[in-house]
């Protein structure tokens, strides 16, 4: 049995003022496991708390009633008091007298007998508290980050310079992301690749970050804190430990006509090839699919020519384990597929592109040197039409494009329209729009050049059809604002197509058992709060996997993801949340019923022996809580039939002692 | 021995409500009986036997048996048990009179079940003779004689008339109050009718049950009988068959917090149970083989051993028809046991 | 006969991150709702059992009602969606063995909605009140 | 009448014991009258020579034993399934409850159960059944003539009613696959749902005051699996041993399906072993007839790893006062 102390608090008048505070503590005296109850000003007070304190050692107390505030307010202080006095802080419960009594109240009978009330259910439930503990985990100082585009970069850097080992697992055999592939940056237009590639060598060059390039995630165990990661490693045929990225073996490589993925596929590289010069690693990698030697055993030039000896024609896709305390997923972004835009004639003429192949049209590094040449035949084009919001913010259209807005077209769209006007004057740029957003930082400044001093040409009004004919593209489109049907015959077409979830990000959240919207964009923790974690645990976010983000943001967000990394791994010890789930194994049915409803992932089964009643023994299948993972949100609870998963803290018979209480 | 036309029914049932609270067998919508208090309109039916037994009558399903108040530290008990006041039990077939002289012997010993006693007294039984047993029936393996009901008054209805015989005090005391609507009359319509029954009697296909091999001392030899795994393989653990049974009286006594007092009250319990008599070191009987086999072996072993041999079954065939999986009690006593 | 005004029992489970922090602007707004509105605290909607809401009517209560996060803003980003179903079809089985609709509900409140908390519960008690004492799932039992 | 002869599974049970596949049968054994067939566990070729039946009698769903059964016994188990039954062995692989390696299931075509409480009614002092192909011949303990029951007229509820005569699980399937029905299993609700909420709560207050809590309709039923279940459970809060109010009625009613809404395969055996013949289908139908009307047609059971309704949600999920108010304001 309890012997539990009330103490009802006056607030000064906030409470005393509606609520009899002495009828409240004698009604209170008489209630089961009540030995002590008493009334005083301010509760919160020093003096208060001390009185607390004293009553606990004189009457031997075991558990405490503060009717006050919300717990919102003073739960905490309550708690720090009982463990103060030498009790567990858990064995406190709050009747809320003050916002939920005496301030919508206004007769001081029907405040005060609500207030009785409250306290009784309070006094039912601290009858059957039970002193808890928070639960500890220890952390494994080492993060990863999946992805090493410039969010994973940025996000790797960090933690790393923090003194925490990171790996960066990325799919490709480089690192560096879309923004490798990036010609300028908005809006002040320096060279994409001046800014990242030192980064992709600090990553590199950095003591503390491994690179898993041409890798991925292929199974995580474990939770927040205690990771168990696998990392396929898959063959490149090439050891990266002797490839000293020399370009010989590109050279010489016969099957040259394969699709150059960095450039889209726009020109061709050979089956052996480095993505591009400042690749990181700068490793080969030979594509199974087009070698012959690979295919048919016939070739072999490459290893041949290889210097170093680096050629390894038996290379096995390779596991590699790893234990993690945080992961950071930063998968990024694709575009989206043009296919089913027939009105845009997509598939019917090259010259009718995305704003990333103009990207790469546009770059020195690209295809055409970094000169504006039509792809159908090599000439300059001299009336070129941008379409906006390609497949973003459409609407009643999901199995076509996405209800979103892809949020980077529009500043990325000023900008090729911008530069074109800028490097060839004499070409005509229009640019047809549903609506220019362009808030950020010298965002619409920069727009406005773009008209007003570049004379690039904004309609707004959307592009309707585009058919090739000859050797040019008939667009037809309508100006909303003059409201008239416009005909242009453009020599080149280019779509901000939107962009979508990387397609790994899906399997890889089921693996992580982070949730993810309809999107496929992961969902944050909170959107507004902790925007960079995932609900679950230990798993935070970096760049556009979260949703659509210029580079400015991604960076941010990145560093932000990092500071929450290095913050976690900075503890040497976990410390949960105690009031959280717990199943009685003799009771547990192993159904999967909480386990389908747990939104962190925290509940795994065992296969345990019981004994059974006729003295015989059974494996059954069990319900086990992570205390490190669980939050404490009960939707376990309930999903259970048998009552066997109860919530610490907020227990089904607490619970019903205080509906007991309330209805009496 | 008295009679009345069977046209008459409903005056006499009139007559009889006018003292006392009349129940008896009706009809419900789902073509089963069930006993009901009569009033004006209330249909007697023509059902061989109700659903639920008329043990109900005497140890309901559920009765208060106090109240209680704790404050501080003190206890205030009220005794909330209300006064019986006499009723008719109106239909009740041989074998569900036989089993009130089974339940008495539970509940009339030493210590007196108050409770219990109370309604006994204030019961007035009026038993009817069967005309038409069921395949289910099996009374006579236990000496019963449909034919020949006891009671406070017995009855035998044929096609048109309702031939009354007073047993006892109390059943001379409610044949006094339908005098007028009765007349004197000889046994020969009923012994032919007795004559027919048996012929039918003897038919059944549990007429050659016989409780062989069952009854006092019979303990040790049938406790480890080995078919008592194949028998409970299949049972469910419900409780069907002893809540229909009119023989099985055990309860459980639990308390149930008010939020303004304790109630104490008492329910039926079932040995099938895996709760049954749970105790603070668990629970006697671990396995449904070992609840299962408690079960007959209490009905069939030791209430005879001590009731002087009386059996604890009386054939209704209740939990024949009843049970989900259709293992009974004469299932169990021929494979345990044997046939004539 | 003059007949004792009427008063329900309301029972309110509320959750700690939205629904009892509405509860508490409203008080801190000051904005008045009758005293018979008893909240419970739960950690999220989620929580609520269905047999806590029989266990309130079989006590005595008139009304229950569920007060969680938005759709959307659940602290443990999916409890609600889950009290949402459980909900609706505990409510609708009650509605099916002819149990007065209106003394069960489920209202999402923000920890920015006093204002609503405060209205959700006049209107939640005037539509009590006027269906009288719960006499359709009640334990007489517990009416002595 | 059943198209499979009990010889064809006779024969294929004592195969399949003879070959080693399996060590045991669970079967349908003989009983006393021809209709009390008793679920029970064959060990050897003989005794089910001398015990198997398989008749319009073979109501009983086994899946619920293989909860029970399968890890007490050395070896496989045969079971046969009706095709309703192989719904209720899909949830309770879905819940993890057997282990499917420990069983054998055959799938056995089914042309309806017989109701024995419907026969009887129709016949007093069942002496012998007979099926032909015109119906059940019965003939009484009185010497009557013998009469013969059309099957239509007797059959249980829930194959009246039958929702598919596909079976959705087996190892070996005996007779032809049948197919989904569409049946109308859901008017019995729906014409309830249609009632005011005076004429339900008369409704059900009459037949739930009929309940006298033994369990049956628990017991027996596939999805009530639960090692201990809140009912027996004195730390619970709502155990109780008998329905000593209406509310305690209710409750347990409400709790019982609402535990099982979206596991409950509507296998019809609570309403089937309800000795007060209370129509406790009605329940768990409504319960899936909401969850098919507002979530989606989901029949449970269907294919095993399903996420039960109840367990799952969409963000455009309707609000309960939406779902309350779908068919008008009060029917």
């Amino acid at each position: 049995m309890q012997r539990i102390g009330v103490f009802v608090c006056w607030c000064g008048s906030n409470i005393a003022g509606t609520v009899d505070v002495k009828a409240v503590a004698e009604a209170l005296k008489s209630e089961p496991g009540v030995v002590y109850s008493t009334d005083y000003q301010y509760m919160c007070s020093q003096a208060g708390q001390d009185l607390i304190v004293q009553a606990v050692k004189d009457n031997n107390l075991t558990g405490l009633v503060i009717c006050s505030c919300s717990p919102r307010m003073h739960e905490a202080t309550f708690r720090k008091t009982a463990a103060t006095a030498g009790l567990n802080p858990y064995m406190v419960e709050i009747a809320n007298i003050r916002e939920q009594c005496s301030w919508v109240h206004k007769e001081m009978p029907i405040g005060t007998e609500k207030a009785i009330i409250l306290g009784k259910a309070a006094v039912a439930k601290v009858n059957l508290n039970t002193p808890l503990t928070p639960g500890e985990s220890p952390v494994t100082k080492r993060a990863l980050v999946i992805g090493g585009g410039i969010a994973g970069i940025q996000t790797a850097l960090d933690i790393a310079d923090a003194g925490f080992p990171v790996d960066i697992v990325e799919t490709k055999p480089t690192i560096g992301g879309k923004m490798a592939q990036l010609d300028k940056t908005f809006p002040t237009l320096d060279c994409a690749a001046c800014i990242l590639t030192p980064k992709m060598v600090d990553v590199a060059q950095h003591e503390k970050i491994r690179i898993f390039s041409y890798s991925e995630v292929a199974e995580v165990k474990g939770f927040v804190g205690n990771f168990d990661v696998t990392i396929k490693k898959k063959a490149r045929f090439v050891d990266e430990t002797k490839c000293t990225g020399c370009g010989d073996c590109v050279d010489k490589c016969p099957m040259k006509k394969n699709p150059n993925e960095f450039n889209m596929g726009m020109d061709n590289r050979p089956a052996i090839y480095i993505p591009f010069a400042q690749a990181v690693p700068k490793v080969a990698t030979i594509d199974a699919g087009a070698c012959t030697m690979l295919k048919k055993g016939k070739c072999g030039l490459c290893s041949k020519v290889c210097g170093a000896g680096a050629i390894d024609y038996t290379q096995k896709d390779e596991f590699i384990s790893e234990k993690y305390g945080a992961i950071v997923v930063a998968t990024g972004f694709n575009v989206i597929s043009m296919d089913k835009f027939d009105e845009y004639a997509y598939n019917q003429s090259k010259d009718v592109i995305t704003s990333l192949e103009f990207e790469r049209l546009t770059n020195a590094a690209g295809p055409t040197a970094g000169k504006l040449l039509r792809p159908s035949d090599g000439k300059h084009p001299h009336k070129i039409v941008f379409v906006q919001c390609v497949g973003s913010r459409c609407e009643n259209c999901a199995e076509k494009g996405k209800e979103y807005c892809s949020k980077i077209c529009c500043m990325y769209t000023a900008k090729h329209a911008m530069l074109t006007r800028d490097k060839y004057p004499d070409t005509d740029v229009t640019v047809f729009y549903i609506d220019v957003r362009t808030p950020g930082k010298n965002f619409d400044e920069f727009y406005r050049r773009a008209v007003e001093e570049f004379g690039v040409k904004y309609v707004k009004g959307m592009v309707g059809k585009i058919v090739p004919e000859g050797e040019v593209l008939k667009v037809q489109a309508s100006d909303l604002i003059n409201n008239k049907q416009m005909h242009i015959d453009a020599d080149l077409v280019v779509l901000a197509a939107a962009i979508e979830p990387d397609k790994s990000a899906r399997p890889l959240a089921t693996m992580l058992t982070a949730s993810m919207d309809t999107n496929d964009f992961f969902t944050e923790a909170h959107p507004k709060l902790r925007p960079v974690e995932s609900p679950t645990a230990g798993v935070f976010l970096s760049g556009a996997c979260q949703g659509p983000k210029d580079i400015p943001e991604t960076v941010s967000q990145a560093g932000a993801a990092a500071s929450k990394v290095i913050g976690l791994l900075c503890k040497d010890k976990l410390l949960g949340n105690p009031c959280i789930a717990g199943s009685n194994e003799l009771m547990c049915n192993g159904c999967s019923s909480c386990e389908r409803v747990c939104p962190y992932g925290a509940i795994t089964y065992l296969d345990k022996e019981f004994r059974m009643p006729d003295r015989t023994t059974k494996i059954r299948r069990v319900a086990s809580v992570n205390p490190a993972v669980c939050q404490g949100c009960g939707a376990c609870t309930v999903a259970c039939p048998s009552g066997a998963m109860d919530l610490r803290g907020f227990a089904n018979d607490q619970i019903m002692a205080e509906v007991d209480a309330i209805c009496k | 021995m008295r009679k009345c036309s069977l046209e008459k029914i409903n005056l006499v049932f009139a007559e009889i409500a006018k003292a006392y609270t009349l129940y008896l067998p009706t009809d419900q919508n789902d073509s089963s009986a069930k006993f009901t208090k009569w009033e004006e309109g209330s249909v007697w039916s023509n059902a061989l036997n109700t659903v639920r037994s008329p043990k109900d009558f005497f140890f309901p399903q559920a009765e208060d048996l106090m109240e209680f108040k704790v404050e501080g530290k003190n206890i205030d008990i009220t005794d909330i048990r209300q006064e019986s006041e006499d009723f008719v039990i109106f239909g009740v077939r041989a074998c569900d009179v036989k089993s009130f002289e089974i339940l008495d012997r539970v509940f009339l010993v030493d210590p007196v079940d108050s409770f219990y006693a109370s309604r006994r007294e204030h019961g007035i039984i009026v038993s009817l003779a069967c005309t038409k047993p069921s395949e289910t029936c099996f009374c006579t393996t236990f000496g019963i004689d449909c034919t020949e009901p006891a009671g406070d008054v017995s009855i035998w209805k044929t096609e048109t008339e309702l031939y009354w015989q007073a047993n006892t005090e109390k059943g001379e005391k409610l044949l006094s109050y339908v005098d007028s609507l009765t007349e004197d009359a000889n046994t020969k319509a009923v012994d032919e009718q007795k004559e027919k029954t048996s012929v039918v009697m003897k038919k059944l296909p549990l007429a050659n049950l016989t409780t062989d091999g069952f009854g006092a001392g019979k303990t040790m030899e049938l406790f480890n009988n080995e078919a008592w795994d194949e028998l409970s393989q299949t049972c469910l653990g419900c409780g069907t068959c002893t809540f229909v049974c009119p023989t099985c009286q055990c309860y459980d006594i639990k308390d149930f917090d008010t939020g303004n007092g304790v109630i104490r009250y008492r329910c039926w319990d079932s040995c099938m149970y895996s709760e049954f008599t749970k105790m603070a070191h668990g629970n006697n009987r671990l396995t449904q083989k070992e609840r299962f086999r408690q079960r007959f072996m209490h009905k069939l072993v030791y209430y005879p051993e001590n009731n002087d041999g009386l059996y604890s079954c009386v054939g209704c065939g209740r939990c024949l028809a009843k049970c989900p999986i259709s293992m009974n009690i004469a299932k169990v006593m021929k494979k345990i046991g044997g046939e004539k | 006969m003059q007949v004792k005004e009427y008063k329900p029992l309301i029972v309110a489970f509320c959750c700690n991150w939205c629904s009892y922090a509405g509860a508490d602007l409203a008080g801190n707004n000051r904005l008045n709702y009758p005293a018979d509105v008893k909240i419970i605290r739960v950690p999220c909607s989620c929580r609520v059992n269905p047999m806590f809401i029989l266990r309130a009517f079989q006590r005595g209560a008139d009304g229950v009602i569920l007060c969680g996060c938005h759709p959307g803003d659940c602290h443990y980003t999916s409890g609600n969606y889950y009290t949402r179903r459980r909900m609706a079809m505990l409510f609708s089985m009650l509605d099916y063995l002819g149990i007065e609709r209106e003394r069960t509900r489920v209202e999402w409140v923000s920890a920015a909605e006093g204002a609503k908390f405060a209205a959700t519960m006049n209107e939640f008690v005037e539509a009590v009140s006027a269906l009288g004492e719960n006499k359709r799932l009640e334990d007489l039992r517990c009416k002595r | 009448m059943q198209k499979i002869t009990r010889e064809q599974l006779l024969d294929r049970a004592v195969a399949l014991l003879s070959d080693g596949t399996v060590n045991s049968v669970l079967g349908w054994q003989k009983g006393e009258f021809d209709y009390d067939v008793t679920p029970h566990i064959f060990k050897s070729a003989d005794e089910l020579k001398e015990g198997f039946v398989w008749n319009d009698f073979c109501y009983a769903n086994f899946s619920k034993y293989l909860v029970l059964k399968t890890d007490r016994i050395e070896g496989k188990l045969l079971v046969f399934l009706k095709p309703c039954d192989t719904y209720s062995f899909n949830q309770l692989l879905t819940e993890h409850r057997f282990d499917r390696e420990k069983v054998y299931a055959i799938g056995v075509g089914c042309e309806g159960m017989v109701d024995v409480n419907k026969l009887k009614a129709a016949v007093d002092g069942i002496s012998s059944i007979e099926a032909t192909e015109e119906g059940l011949k019965v003939t009484t303990i009185y010497d009557d003539e013998p009469t013969v029951v059309a099957i239509e007229n007797v059959l249980l509820e829930r194959c009246v009613n039958c929702k598919s005569k596909k079976h959705v699980a087996y190892d070996e399937l005996m007779g032809e696959e049948g197919e989904i029905i569409d049946s109308a299993r859901f008017d019995e609700v729906a014409a309830l749902e249609a009632m005011t909420a005076d004429e339900r709560f008369a409704f059900w207050q009459n037949e739930l005051s009929k309940c006298i809590r033994c369990n049956a309709c628990r017991d027996a039923c596939p999805a009530c699996t639960c090692e201990n279940c809140v009912f027996n459970n004195p730390n619970s809060g709502v155990e109780t041993k008998a329905p000593v109010t209406s509310f305690e009625e209710q409750m347990f009613h409400i709790i019982r399906a609402y535990h099982v809404a979206g596991r409950c395969t509507d296998c019809g055996e609570c309403s089937r072993v309800c000795p007060q013949n209370i129509p406790l289908h009605l329940l768990n139908r409504k319960f899936i007839k909401d969850i098919n009307e507002c979530y989606g047609d989901y029949q449970a059971g269907e294919e095993v790893g399903m996420r039960a309704p109840l367990v799952d949600y969409t963000l455009e999920d309707l609000e309960p006062g939406e779902v309350l108010n779908r068919r008008g304001e009060d029917a």
